[in-house]
């Protein structure tokens, strides 16, 4: 098919395709899962770190923390309208997430239980996340490229601050350093899952990359990631919850053991140990505002009808 | 004009930011649409970053070697001087937006007063906070307006909502001693000269959005003066001080 | 058998009728019936009791000058030893009585077990506790029953209790070294012996109360190691320990 | 009228009048009502004191006031029952609570604020209430004055409690002392408010007199109250709030300050600090439990007609 052809020799030449562009079907429905995936997963991940807002330890805490899920609903904003772009609605993302039939992330089916999880979620998750964006910034379509940019600026910043507050508790107390350890301890694996298992058993991977909505495989990104933090950590005084650990010097990297896949496949299927919650809280912020989206598009209609009269 | 008096005026200021950004920030993630939830981590953030200002103040002319953390976090509940309004439980978006314009109403015009305060640092205070409470106040007037003249079922829960919080609107002109002292010094306006400007664009409002006002005006109080605060506020410190309380003088 | 996993052993004990009282005191004064509301309160304050006693129990073995009150109002999180199930919301009735009755029918068998321990303190401690736990297994059982045999709408209340908190039963039934070592000294019964005494009562009332039981049997775990509590115990414990973390030393 | 004449002449001889027993409409409504109140206000009355269960500050405290509101319902039900024997259903009762056409003490719209308050519920509320309860166990309504027996046992006990919990408050610290106080503060004129406006303003208390449903006039029973607290608020070294307090040689009882009766007949018109929360959090209850009443009245049908069928 030569329509086809040429889309992916503009792709391979580090062209973009916008929104007006011919794509191929599966291209389409490819990057509506992936960036509303992303969407989804930056607005259930407000709910973990919402979950300490109202237990922020300062008052500068507190409003770093409101200032990161505000960035976070903005990114979902960004997120949504680049879907949009695809033919798809926000309400109708929605509608699948609160059904079960879009995904987000699994590591915000774990909770946050002392505050060094916010932490934790700065460093490791944002972190993580990273990994995943910075290259997404080059990825062939163009809205998702953009909003990527956007989206890499503000998530460094978080992870930053997300290390201040290991750097804090770490140089705190000692229930303060157990604190630490223990977020360290619950997210590490967590963190690594997020990548996604082995390319070998990944689904949609040998064609998103030729596409470019997919631009390293995930062992590679889990490698930069551990690569990474494991020197993190040692500054931080803290111990990877992985004895197999070790420098390999001809990879030019870390050894280091898989997280136990069947809690990840466990996670993805529903039993992760807040994807009840999360979904719930979500299905009912979505039922309880009802009234009130309702109430504006009346309004408005109102509002229109009166100035057509007017005019 | 004694520092005493001038610290409870302070603390009236930096407890209704706190109480009321604290009770904004329950609402993360839970918004009925993506939009709202940005725009109350955005108000609940200005609160924040007020109380930060109003109760580092409020600090220093205490010098009793207290920080505007310990003020935020180390106090229980006798000691607080907010308004009973704001730490009124969320209960719906709706009771959320309608307490959120009556007292932007008023915070706005109590903050253009202020900025012509004769104690310097309180003009800079509120010069800056002014502008977002301009913004604050444009934005829960034209959400009341939407959601009074919405649907039928908006309306009710409007209506509802001004009928339950209406009572407690009446505390924001309440005048003490201290504000009288405030009032005399030119440093703070006196409560009840605020009204005029509030009823104003109160009625201007709740007459866009359809809405009645109640007729009855009965007003609760005990919050400025700390004499008797509601159930809500100690259950809302429990959580808002759990990590001081749990682990005094950490660093965090 | 060493004093630390006894300790271990006896805070799971203590924490689960501590957390698990706890939940049910917050329905006080908001039972669906007067009748309810006074199950309700028995059953909390005979859960608070035995509480005094496994954690009284705790705080001897553990030798470091910590009373019963410390451990229930002084420990963080990680360091409780309850089951997930105990923490969770109570959502509504339909869920506060199912879990109650999957606890009971755990209970039962678990104390019935421990009035024959080798150990003479926690043989009495269940042989009075085992009184109460059958009393409270009765009128949940009866009362979930009710309740799946009653109207369409609260049999499908009680399905969807039974559905939510199916995978939290599990962990009942979990076993780590600490239960080994009880188990090998005749202290306490591996959990593991209590699963059929528990799926008969539980299917049979189940089965009475015409609801399904889940085929999926995934189990959440991680609060019994304290390796991973939920969300909701932190919460709990912002309240429960507010005054002890609030005024330190105090006596009250 | 012979009839009604015998009626109040066996009250005068200090008979009892049993539910079987002709009464004058008058008698019964008024009981009614009297009664019914009392019962709401045992189950308003939880609220207050529930409010402070899930903080208490040690396991036995929690346990005590567990066992005290447990008691409350248990009052609740004696008088419900009490009242049935007049012809009304208890749910016809709760309806007319939640509906506000019957009442409760006011004392309950009344916030408890600190631990102290739980206090200083038991030591005053509990005394002001005994204050009335002890004289009705001798009421001419046999149903009503049976329950008041075994209610005065318990609420007897309640008060000790309370007051034990005062005592220690005002032997801890600084701030447990101010709390005490505060709460003092805060509850005494509402508590001398429990006795009602001075009799001369009293609706129904010449002919509940005659009647022997109310036993002695609100003015007898707030000075026997304040002779019995202001001695107990100096041992526990609390400052009554009300300056005018001095001893009367003469009456043999203390002057004392009258209560704001505007703020009074604001609380009984709907206006008190907790009036509207209160009410709806029972609302809400009863709304919220409908599904189970309806649910076990529907399974006890069942049970009689499958119990029928097999006979």
């Amino acid at each position: 098919d030569p329509t086809e052809r040429a889309f992916q020799e503009r792709i391979d030449a580090g062209g973009k395709i916008e929104p007006k562009d011919w794509m191929p079907a599966g291209y389409r429905k490819n990057l509506i899962r992936q960036i509303g995936q992303h969407a989804h997963s930056e607005i259930i991940g407000q709910l973990p770190e919402g979950n300490w807002i109202t237990r922020a330890p300062t008052l500068e805490r507190k409003a770093i923390l409101l200032a990161k899920v505000q960035d976070e609903a903005g990114h979902g904003l960004y997120l949504y309208c680049a879907a949009e772009t695809l033919g798809i609605t926000r309400d109708e993302m929605f509608e699948a997430l609160n059904e079960g039939r879009m995904k987000y992330s699994s590591i915000f089916n774990y909770p946050t239980l002392t505050w060094a999880d916010m932490g934790a979620v700065g460093w490791l998750v944002d972190g993580a996340a990273i990994m995943n964006q910075v290259p997404l910034q080059r990825t062939s379509y163009g809205p998702y490229a953009r909003a990527m940019v956007r989206i890499c600026k503000e998530e460094s910043f978080h992870q930053r601050q997300g290390f201040d507050i290991m750097m804090k508790m770490c140089a705190g107390s000692e229930a303060q350093k157990r604190m630490a350890q223990d977020a360290l301890n619950r997210f590490w694996y967590p963190s690594l899952m997020m990548f996604g298992p082995s390319d070998a058993e990944s689904v949609h991977s040998a064609q998103s990359m030729a596409w470019k909505i997919k631009m390293n495989t995930n062992d590679e990104l889990r490698q930069k990631f551990v690569d990474q933090t494991v020197p993190q950590a040692e500054y931080l005084g803290l111990t990877v919850p992985d004895e197999t650990i070790k420098w390999n010097d001809e990879k030019g990297g870390y050894d280091f053991a898989e997280p136990d896949w069947t809690e990840f496949y466990d996670v993805l299927a529903g039993n992760g140990p807040c994807n009840h919650d999360r979904l719930e809280t979500r299905k009912q912020a979505w039922d309880d505002g009802a009234w009130v989206r309702e109430g504006m598009l009346a309004h408005a209609a109102k509002k229109r009808t009166a100035k057509v009269a007017a005019e | 004009m004694d520092n005493a008096s001038l610290f409870q005026c302070l603390l009236r200021f930096g407890d209704n930011t706190l109480v009321l950004g604290h009770r904004i920030s329950e609402w993360c993630g839970k918004a009925p649409a993506l939009e709202e939830d940005i725009a109350l981590a955005n108000t609940a953030l200005d609160l924040i970053g007020q109380t930060q200002m109003w109760l580092g103040y409020a600090a220093e002319v205490e010098g009793a070697d207290r920080s505007a953390d310990d003020l935020a976090m180390l106090r229980d509940v006798w000691d607080f001087r907010n308004i009973l309004m704001v730490e009124r439980p969320n209960i719906d978006f709706g009771h959320t937006i309608m307490r959120q314009f009556l007292f932007d109403a008023y915070h706005h015009a109590q903050l253009t007063a202020l900025s012509r305060s004769s104690d310097p640092r309180i003009a800079e205070i509120a010069a800056k906070s002014v502008k977002e409470a301009t913004y604050h106040l444009d934005r829960s007037a034209e959400t009341v307006i939407a959601l009074g003249d919405g649907t039928d079922v908006s309306h009710a829960k409007m209506q509802n909502a001004l009928d339950l919080l209406w009572p407690y609107a009446g505390e924001m002109f309440e005048s003490d001693d201290v504000d009288a002292q405030m009032a005399a010094s030119g440093i703070a306006p006196d409560p009840a000269t605020l009204r005029d400007a509030w009823d104003l664009r109160v009625r201007d409002t709740l007459s866009l959005a359809t809405l009645n006002i109640p007729e009855d005006n009965f007003a609760h109080k005990g919050g400025r003066t700390g004499a008797r605060h509601t159930e809500h506020l100690g259950h809302m410190l429990t959580q808002m001080q759990w990590l001081q309380r749990a682990y005094p003088g950490a660093v965090w």
